[in-house]
């Protein structure tokens, strides 16, 4: 076990699959000598060589284009976009066929592919490098969607990302890269895709997030003192309502916290669903805390775009009083 | 020194058997065996004839809309036969010509327009990768396809075919320019047949040549008649056995023409002089083989005849193929989605519904007979 | 007043607004001499001459990239793209810069831009020649989303567009490109943007739909014999929730139809809007008729993946039922 | 004639007064009047300075993230002075000094990387757009800029900037695709400065010369030394001189290197020989101006002594104005979403809340003040 940081567990996982598979390479802006702006990848230049990992053209649809092409010849790549604001040009090649290839050739030619996205605000950064384009991706089937919220899951969940025979967006929430540390196995483990974690249990209201945006729900928890059950979603698409509908039939209550605006958010889908389920369990309507419908503003205003543990212990009384 | 010259470039046009017949012996040496000369005039006869055939399921209804390949045969049939049978083909969707001789059976195109997704489910063994539909997007695979053979000491390269139009969209830039300062053996390979459905060429590269696009990445660049398949041959022959030896990408523009629509969808009257498509009739790459192979005593209109009878079978025949596989069922489209079903989408595969209360299995009535589930 | 197709009514909206404001100009791939592949334009390159309507590389990203400094310059482009399969090479410049100019220059520059776009399936067309990725830029602040399901509505909304201070998406659905007329007035007039339209009024249930789905949505009332209440969108975003949440009071009951995916489709947004607003009022869970969490099969199987009256039909009786 | 020459091309490099303080008088006659070069060095004494106050300002927390210009400046400052008054200019991030030349107040780049969009507000008769952080997209914008003058007889050309980086994208590839085959007059000027972030120019670009990017759409290319001030102000003048005349673009590059960090977030030192930048420090176009001057006695160190006094007031002047301005309202980045806000987001706006329950406007207690409501 280490203490480690959500960046250098996510590291340790591409170092381990790196050693165990040399299917698996990386490329991307600066992933090489230089380790990644985030240094995600630092050392691995030096330890795998330049033809496992390397430094691509600045040309996000060509990263994606050509990982496409290696991973249909049996490779798996493990890309990185430098932002997810820079996600914009490789959409096409992403959803048009990425997202498509197992199905439109029924089989014949997968694409296991790993694309690594720093997402979200808080950071300080300047324009198009604190968005969260989550609900994005989760709209576009064919892909998998994943965003972990510490350096434990981080770890797994890349490696069981990386092992899958599909394509996966992988979210790295870029805020809390370095925020902690946590004790991190040094052995290989694997987080299932598609399995939420159950941050802590109660029985008054259940709070649904993701991403950085755990850390603030588990404040506002502590703060409210109330008996409150956190599902950390860890997998956007597929995304576990097992557990959401078991929590939220037992609470009757919910609030959805997320980074992205708000309409058409993934917690949309969420709430949508909850409904759907647990319809006769409901107590209150199920709320949603997220990023406002408009553009993350300039650092100068993130803070106030963001969900904060005031906006979520509000929403907390709000439906606690409802 | 205070001007000086810091780049030059020259770019040559190939041709061997013009227009006219005429046949340039010594550039032309070798190039192509009789044998086989015979072998790919078979295959564009045959590839045309499908054209034929395929517009009129389309009229008739039997088929969805369908991109004629007609006037552009030599271009990827050139270049199959002058590649490894193990090099990639990364196709738009007019080189029909190319995969067939590649070992691709017929049904595939024709179930790919017949508007089913089992016509792309192509053998690994042919190294052919499905059609491409939204333009310029499959030359950035073809550069990762030969990356990864680069990656694994292969020596496979990859040829992706694209149109001039496609010569427009960023992805071609991309993938041009990752293949040449990665030093990734691709071979580049436009259809230059000016136009693009209606837009004629100049509007997506109004430079001298479409070859000079290369020359923005540092390639080598080639022109060649794309009518004449001796040129082809030649041309995409000498280009792999560089990018093969040297592990870099060369690009090659064939000028040929598109002599039939866009697509059945398509009137090309309501854009172009049909003086213009009868100018380049004249042109049309079987015509003057089948002339060469006159001259040279190796066919005859008895000959004829009989390719002519053989190649209808062989087109009915996959015709019928097509059109007497099974209809998929109706949730076949789940079965692909992933490696593994996620739970949601089998319980919609299972019930075809996705309103929640539908989707309560045993209620929904319309448990699939196919799934299991 | 003329009977006309929807194909003509939005070519008379170009023909119109041209006419009256020297600023409006198209481009796009085939928009000139041929008038476009669905024949939208047709006419007007001869009418306006080639430096008007102007036929361009074969490059969506350029098309609307170009376009964004046409607007800028403050002309009123109004791009086309051919399919909305195409959109992908465009989403970049869509949602980093289309979107994002007004707010990033506080106003400074702005980009009044009507992308034109055919929509859905239907139509044995080729792959991606059949989606509905509305929900991708109704998540995507600082654009409007607009979706005609009728001919009159498509000549008013487009003239509201082209007119619109801010980038409007304007999709087509080209399933009913043709498929009826309708009596459309020579003259011009507007519909606003972001008014949903009631269709038919009901006491029982309310439907809420857009687009060539509309027009399923009516065989299955009509067959249903029960009182629906059907409200046609005609805005994605800013989406009329006034007239949903108010029939929805009414009827207690709610089925939404649409062709994209359902998960995070637009119709989730509605779903949870309805939880948040009619809480109280909902007799059974909101439901949607919705394509499947699939990629748009190629056309042998497309109607199976499209809702169809018979699937809305068995929402409509399943929500009543409950 | 089988085989035949299509296509040939042929760059020139110009350099006027070179690293080592060399001036072609011959060249360089009438380019810069010395008046006009003192004004021209002054800007960029002025520039620089601005970069090392700003790195500080970034190391104390009073700014983000800053990207210095340093060792660039004589590149957007020569295109600026070569450029109309009211041409264009559509730049990256890294031509602060010529945007200053042009007008814009120094406060504007300091509020935009202080994270205050109010920086980008810029007033419409400089004609310059603001900062683009998404690499190679402005350069379309600048293609629709200048495609808007000529569809309107004006005679306004653009001028975009970008570093050898954007040329790797593909949109790069489709503004120049679209002003080369629609006769659009913008000058595409590439910064070449060797690196985009860690990556060095050969993996963007590994053709000898990054001008002949501008090949592929039958393009004039140029390319200069882009630290000689006097080469970019005429390969510049001549170029919107040419675009202006035939309504044609040009693509320019200017060889420069950036001296500095990527950003303030960036070292350098991790990824580059210090060797190669005390290299190019010798070649900085500041240096070469200054000798120039002295050499034309128009410069000494006192008057060396008091333009540094001046620059530094002013820039602390500029730092003073961009602190002063008041910070936005907490909301204030709901107000120019659009035109008209939409009621659900001023809903939004009004309550600071997006949960339902907390947007009923009486209960959210948090109703702004600056709004109304
Ligand atoms: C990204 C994208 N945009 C638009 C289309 C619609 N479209 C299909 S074929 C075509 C023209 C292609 O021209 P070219 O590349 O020259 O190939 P050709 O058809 O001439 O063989 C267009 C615009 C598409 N399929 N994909
Ligand atoms: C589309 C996009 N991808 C990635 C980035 C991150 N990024 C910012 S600057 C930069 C390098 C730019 O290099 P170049 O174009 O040469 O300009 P320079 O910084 O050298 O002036 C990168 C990769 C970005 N801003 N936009
Ligand atoms: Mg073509
Ligand atoms: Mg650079």
């Amino acid at each position: 076990m280490a203490n480690l940081t959500l960046v250098q567990a996510i590291n340790l996982a591409l170092v381990q699959e790196m050693e165990k598979d040399d299917r698996v390479i990386i490329l991307g802006e600066d992933v090489g000598p230089n380790g990644g702006v985030f240094r995600v990848t630092e050392g691995l230049h030096k330890r795998f060589g330049s033809s496992r990992v390397v430094d691509s053209p600045l040309a996000e649809s060509g990263i994606i284009g050509t990982s496409i092409g290696l991973a249909m010849a049996g490779l798996r790549p493990v890309p990185e976009i430098q932002f997810e604001g820079f996600l914009g040009p490789a959409y096409d090649q992403i959803c048009s066929h990425a997202a498509r290839m197992r199905t439109r050739t029924r089989g014949a030619f997968t694409v296991p592919l790993t694309i690594r996205i720093p997402v979200g605000g808080g950071i300080h950064a300047p324009e198009l490098h604190s968005d969260s384009p989550e609900a994005i991706y989760a709209h576009t089937p064919g892909l998998k969607v994943v965003m972990p919220s510490s350096p434990y899951d981080a770890k797994g969940l890349l490696i069981s990302a990386i092992r899958d025979p599909d394509p996966v967006m992988f979210f790295e929430p870029k805020r809390i890269y370095r925020a902690f540390r946590e004790e991190v196995p040094e052995d290989e483990y694997t987080i299932p895709i598609g399995k939420a974690r159950t941050v802590c249990e109660g029985d008054d209201l259940t709070i649904v997030s993701w991403g950085a945006s755990v850390v603030q729900c588990m404040q506002a928890i502590e703060k409210s003192g109330k008996s409150i059950e956190l599902i950390d979603l860890r997998t956007i698409y597929p995304f576990d309502m097992d557990a959401i509908e078991a929590s939220v039939k037992k609470t009757g209550r919910c609030v959805i916290v997320h980074e992205a605006p708000k309409t058409c958010g993934f917690g949309a889908e969420i709430a949508a669903r909850i409904m759907e389920k647990c319809f006769l369990y409901l107590e209150a309507p199920v709320q949603r805390v997220a990023g406002f419908d408009t553009i993350m503003p300039y650092y100068k205003l993130e803070l106030e775009y963001m969900p904060d543990t005031a906006r979520i212990a509000r929403a907390i009384e709000d439906v606690g009083a409802y | 020194m205070p001007t000086k010259t810091v780049f030059t470039a020259e770019i040559q046009y190939l041709s061997i058997l013009n227009e006219h017949g005429k046949f340039d012996a010594k550039l032309g040496k070798d190039v192509i065996p009789d044998k086989d000369l015979l072998v790919l005039y078979e295959h564009m006869v045959r590839c045309r004839y499908l054209d034929e055939v395929a517009f009129k399921l389309q009229r008739s209804g039997r088929m969805g809309t369908y991109p004629q390949n007609m006037g552009q045969e030599a271009t990827s049939l050139g270049a199959a036969y002058a590649l490894n049978k193990d090099d990639w083909l990364v196709p738009c969707y007019r080189e029909n010509c190319g995969l067939f001789y590649r070992g691709l059976p017929m049904e595939y195109i024709l179930l790919h327009w017949m508007g089913d997704e089992r016509g792309n489910a192509i053998p690994r063994e042919l190294y052919c990768t499905p059609l491409a539909i939204p333009i310029g997007t499959q030359m950035l695979h073809a550069t990762g396809l030969a990356w990864a053979s680069k990656y694994r000491g292969e020596k496979r390269i990859a040829c992706t075919f694209f149109g001039d139009g496609a010569t427009s969209e960023g992805d071609f830039h991309e993938a041009a320019n990752f293949a040449a300062n990665l030093d990734i053996p691709v071979i580049f390979f436009c259809q230059n047949n000016f136009w693009a459905i209606s837009v004629p060429g100049k509007i997506q590269c109004s430079a001298p040549t479409v070859a000079q696009r290369g020359l923005a990445y540092g390639m080598d660049c080639f022109q060649c008649d794309g009518n004449d398949i001796f040129a082809v041959v030649k041309t995409v022959r000498d280009a792999a056995k560089y990018a093969r030896a040297k592990s870099r990408p060369v690009f090659i523009e064939a000028v040929t023409y598109r002599l039939g629509d866009h697509t059945t969808a398509d009137d090309a009257r309501r854009y172009r002089d049909q003086a213009e498509v009868d100018m380049w009739k004249q042109r049309d790459p079987i015509l003057r083989v089948r002339q060469l192979l006159k001259e040279r005593k190796l066919w005859n209109d008895s000959k004829e005849a009989a390719l002519k009878e053989k190649v209808e079978k062989e087109v009915h025949a996959a015709v019928e193929r097509a059109e007497g596989i099974a209809a998929p069922s109706r949730n076949d489209f789940f079965d692909h989605m992933y490696a593994e079903l996620p739970e949601d989408l089998r319980l919609q595969r299972d019930t075809m519904q996705t309103h929640s209360l539908g989707e309560v299995l045993e209620e929904s009535g319309v448990r699939s007979q196919e799934s299991g589930g």
